[in-house]
């Protein structure tokens, strides 16, 4: 099975959500379907003074690569593993 | 030596060809001349006036009120230069258009231009007809250079342009 | 882990390896469309440069003045960051010069629709090979936030408090109508769409233009009661509608509250200006 | 064009000149009375490997050119009047990336419209001071048809050797009148610096000794980034540090004001210590040249100060002959742009000038007796 990696450059976030909100499976996450989202705010703060996106759950993953196309800041990339 | 020449009348009578073969013969001769083109706009039928200073030494300020030799091509410029001519002028005028009578004291050369061009088959060649007369008369310049440099400028077209050159410098001679 | 150490680790990811990364991270407001459009750009050109398709070094990313203006710097290609209006002015000098290279602008609504709209449809009309990107956020947003060509009727600015009373440009009719030979418009909610018409783009020859419409969360969504970035991306998810021929340019306008048409309006073939100026006026390449 | 003499106009001899140079790009838009040089492009360019551009506007064409020389081209445009205020914020542009590129203007009068056909040399100080920044030109002022062709060759190559605009300030007078011209056996072709170095190691806007930097060509891997913004040598931009702007501007400028005495081109006429000096540039100055004759004729010692840069604007040199003459004449078809840069360096006492705001000619008897001399 193909396994995905979430790779966050903290330093690039500007805090925006574009990523969490795009992510399918955090979106089902929201609705209660399944029991945790890849993708959520932190309560840190980048270097840029924005509030930083974590990885929850990376194994949820399906690489559908919205997050990393979509993000504006060039900050989340979603790598495939082995 | 230095000579004031202008040659005026309107826009697509090929004024500026015959005064730029004029300063091309003599600029291959070694001597020196100037040429300040005014036109009214580039549509034909606009004034068009050559002013030509002729030297034989290098020439720093072309600008001239009145001309040596002037050349009248067509009736629009007439009134407008012929009191720009010179004491003891020459005064050269395409007699088929040009029905008046100048009256001054200058020499006055009658060529009829455009009847001789029509004859040999284009009225547009009357200026090379023009152009003979007056080196001709005037010998201002090699003949042989200028048909050099006709048949340069012309290339298949120059045999008639040569033509009439050649008829306007048997008027030229005869005046 | 330092700036330094990040922009190392942005340049190890094999699809960013077009992006400038010392300029990086950008100083556009979070959220901003034009990153969007940057990173799906970035990753189209690295794909056709992994697919044997195009070399990065012949490709010329030029740009204008304003937010998208700075589109260039981020691009680790031979790039011109221009005067306001006129990057597609630069790219015509740019592609006659070396008809070989790979020749883009971008630009801001303003930017190419009106400051710079003449060299636009001209360009349109010659149909050189230059791929140009207008990058459609409803304003003006370098200076603050000014309405321009493309702000919806009604809308709000901290320049129109009272709502916009100009009419807007039908972009795709505008173009279609000047003559260029592929018109498309995508949101930055299309993501995919907007990397396969970049790639889509780079290959083809003639004259292509591309509007993205792409959200200002900070100058405009918030007038215009779009709380956050991402409520403006889901606004353009939802109003979209994909269409594809000339016959849906009539309605290709935009206005709040009603359907924002996407996709391909105009794709036809013309002579390309490039090669037939060499080839009409018998240039010797030296 | 065949080495040899020949009986042209001075925009015949600006466009072999570009042709001599190496020119392969051109971009024009209409406007009287630098068309006549677009037509010579037009007739001879194509065939000599220069491509003719006609642009939508004159911003087009200068941004199109300045396009055209980051793609290796040597390029320019021709312009007059209205059309070259239109161009000033690509002059500033070209100023600040350090672009080779040329214009070619032929004076008219303005301000406005004016007279579209009739000469002037309005637009002089604008070369210097129309853009918006500190920045340097190099500006030629050809007198004579030979000069169309010898300062077009010289614009180029000062123009490749420093990077910078150069321009060839023709009035309409110049470009229009024919005389003889000589196109020489060879001619001296300046071209950029290209990078010593592989890509990993080039940085852009790196200043060599002499202040400036080499130019890579779009296209062949240096992946450069062109900008307006300030940047640094690496070519990234720099918007919050102004001393970063302090270094680029000054070296901009000094690159220029430093090599001044390479640059600086003028021709001095007639006695070395002149009673009467004239100074004069571009058409007038072949009035101004009689002139001098005139009163040397009659046994005065006079002289011509013809600057042929007028920027950078040759002076010391004019301080040096101006202050061993008595009076110094200024003459010029505008109500008084050079005069000023005379004036800084020559006292207001010893200085009369002659003008007209247009093309009204100015005979050499005319600059003697309104400038004050007898003879």
């Amino acid at each position: 099975m193909v396994k995905w990696r979430i790779e966050i450059i903290e330093d690039f976030c500007k805090g925006c959500e574009i990523c969490v909100n795009i992510c399918p499976i955090t979106n089902l996450y929201k609705v209660g379907k399944v029991d945790k989202p890849v993708l959520r705010m932190s309560e840190r703060f980048g270097y840029q003074g924005y509030p930083l996106v974590e990885v929850v759950d990376p194994t949820k993953c399906t690489g559908c690569h919205l997050c990393d196309h979509a993000c504006p800041d060039l900050a989340i990339h979603v790598i495939k593993e082995e | 030596m230095k000579v004031d020449v202008r040659i005026t009348g309107i826009g697509g009578q090929g004024i500026l060809t015959m005064a730029k073969i004029l300063g091309s013969a003599l600029v291959r001769e070694g001597k020196y001349a100037t040429l300040i083109q005014n036109f009214d706009t580039f549509i034909s039928g606009g004034e068009s006036t050559a002013d030509m200073r002729v030297s034989d030494q290098p020439i720093e300020y072309p600008v001239f009120e009145k001309a040596d030799i002037t050349v009248f091509m067509a009736k629009k410029t007439y009134p407008r230069y012929i009191n720009k001519v010179k004491e003891g002028g020459i005064v050269v005028i395409n007699s088929d258009v040009i029905d008046e009578e100048p009256k001054g004291n200058f020499t006055v050369i009658k060529v009829p231009a455009s009847s001789i061009a029509r004859k040999l088959g284009n009225v547009r060649a009357s200026n090379m007809v023009m152009l003979g007369a007056l080196v001709a008369k005037l010998s201002l310049a090699n003949p042989e250079v200028i048909k050099e440099l006709i048949r340069e400028k012309f290339k298949d077209k120059a045999d008639l342009n040569i033509k009439a050159f050649e008829e306007g410098m048997k008027i030229g001679r005869g005046i | 882990m330092s700036l330094e150490e990040s922009r190392k680790k942005l340049t190890q990811m094999p699809e960013m390896s077009l992006a400038r990364a010392e300029a990086l991270p950008h100083s556009l407001c979070p959220g901003c469309g034009i990153g969007t459009i940057l990173n799906t750009f970035l990753r189209a050109m690295h794909e056709l440069e992994e697919e044997g398709k195009l070399d990065s070094s012949k490709l010329v990313v030029i740009s204008g003045i304003g937010c998208s203006g700075r589109i260039s710097g981020f691009v680790k290609t031979d790039s011109m960051h221009t005067t306001h209006g006129r990057p597609v002015a630069f790219a015509t000098g740019v592609k006659l010069a070396r008809p070989e290279l790979n020749v883009w602008a971008f630009g801001g609504d303003a930017d190419l629709f009106q400051i710079g709209l003449n060299h636009t449809l001209q360009a349109a009309r010659r149909n050189i090979d230059i791929k140009v990107v207008m990058v459609n956020n409803f304003n003006i947003a370098m200076t603050g936030g000014v309405p321009t060509v493309t702000t919806p009727p009604k809308a709000i600015t901290k320049y129109t408090p009272r709502g916009w009373f100009e009419r807007s440009f039908n972009i795709p009719k505008l173009m279609a109508s000047a003559g260029a030979t592929y018109v498309a418009r995508w949101t930055t909610a299309h993501v995919f769409q907007l990397k396969q018409t970049f790639k889509k783009m780079a290959l083809r020859k003639g004259f292509s233009f591309l509007e993205v419409v792409s959200q200002c969360p900070v100058l405009f969504g918030r007038y215009n009661k779009f709380r956050d970035p991402w409520s403006m991306v889901d606004y353009f998810m939802k109003m979209s509608r994909v269409v594809k021929g000339p016959q849906y340019l009539e309605e290709a306008a935009i206005e709040f509250g009603k359907p924002i048409l996407v996709g391909e309006f105009v794709e036809t073939e013309a002579p390309e200006y490039t090669e037939t100026i060499y080839e009409a006026e018998g240039v010797v390449r030296k | 064009m065949k080495p040899g003499k020949y009986f042209e106009s001075g925009a015949w001899a600006a466009a072999m000149g570009a042709l001599a140079s190496g020119a392969t790009f051109f971009s024009y838009y209409p406007i009287e009375p630098a068309t006549d040089i677009a037509e010579e492009m037009v007739r001879y360019g194509p065939k000599n490997g220069l491509l003719v551009f006609e642009a939508e506007d004159e911003i087009s064409a200068l941004g199109a050119a300045i396009g055209a020389s980051w793609a290796g081209a040597k390029a320019f445009t021709s312009t007059s009047g209205p059309g070259f205020s239109l161009m000033q914020e690509h002059v500033s542009y070209a100023a600040m990336t350090e672009t080779p590129v040329v214009l070619i203007n032929g004076m008219r009068e303005g301000p406005s419209t004016g007279q579209a056909t009739k000469a002037a040399q309005q637009d002089v100080m604008q070369t210097k001071w129309g853009g918006h920044g500190d920045y340097e030109v190099i500006v030629y002022a050809p007198y004579n048809t030979q000069e169309m062709f010898d300062l077009t060759v010289k614009a180029f190559n000062q123009a490749e050797r420093w990077r910078v605009p150069a321009m060839v300030m023709a009035d309409k007078m110049t470009i229009l009148l024919m005389e003889e011209v000589v196109i020489p056996e060879k001619v001296e072709v300046v071209n950029r610096k290209r990078p010593k170095v592989p890509p990993e190691q080039f940085e852009p806007f790196k200043p060599e000794e002499d202040l400036v930097p080499p130019m890579p060509r779009f296209g062949d891997g240096y992946r450069v980034h062109v900008t307006g913004v300030t940047h640094n040598e690496k070519g990234v931009p720099v918007s919050d540090d102004p001393w970063v702007h302090h270094k680029l501007v000054k070296r901009l400028c000094d690159k220029i004001r430093k090599n001044r005495d390479k640059i600086v081109e003028y021709e001095v006429f007639g006695d070395e210590d002149p009673e009467v000096l004239i100074f004069a540039y571009g058409f007038p100055a072949r009035s101004a040249k009689e002139a001098i004759k005139l009163a040397r004729s009659k046994g005065m010692k006079a002289a011509l100060f013809r600057p042929k840069t007028l920027w950078p604007f040759p002076d010391k040199e004019l301080k040096e002959i101006a202050t061993k003459a008595k009076k110094v004449i200024v003459v010029e078809w505008n109500y008084g742009q050079m005069l000023n840069e005379v004036l800084k360096v020559v006292p207001e006492e010893k200085v009369s000038f002659v003008y007209r705001i247009g093309e009204i000619p100015i005979p050499p008897e005319s600059i003697l007796e309104e400038g004050g001399v007898r003879i």
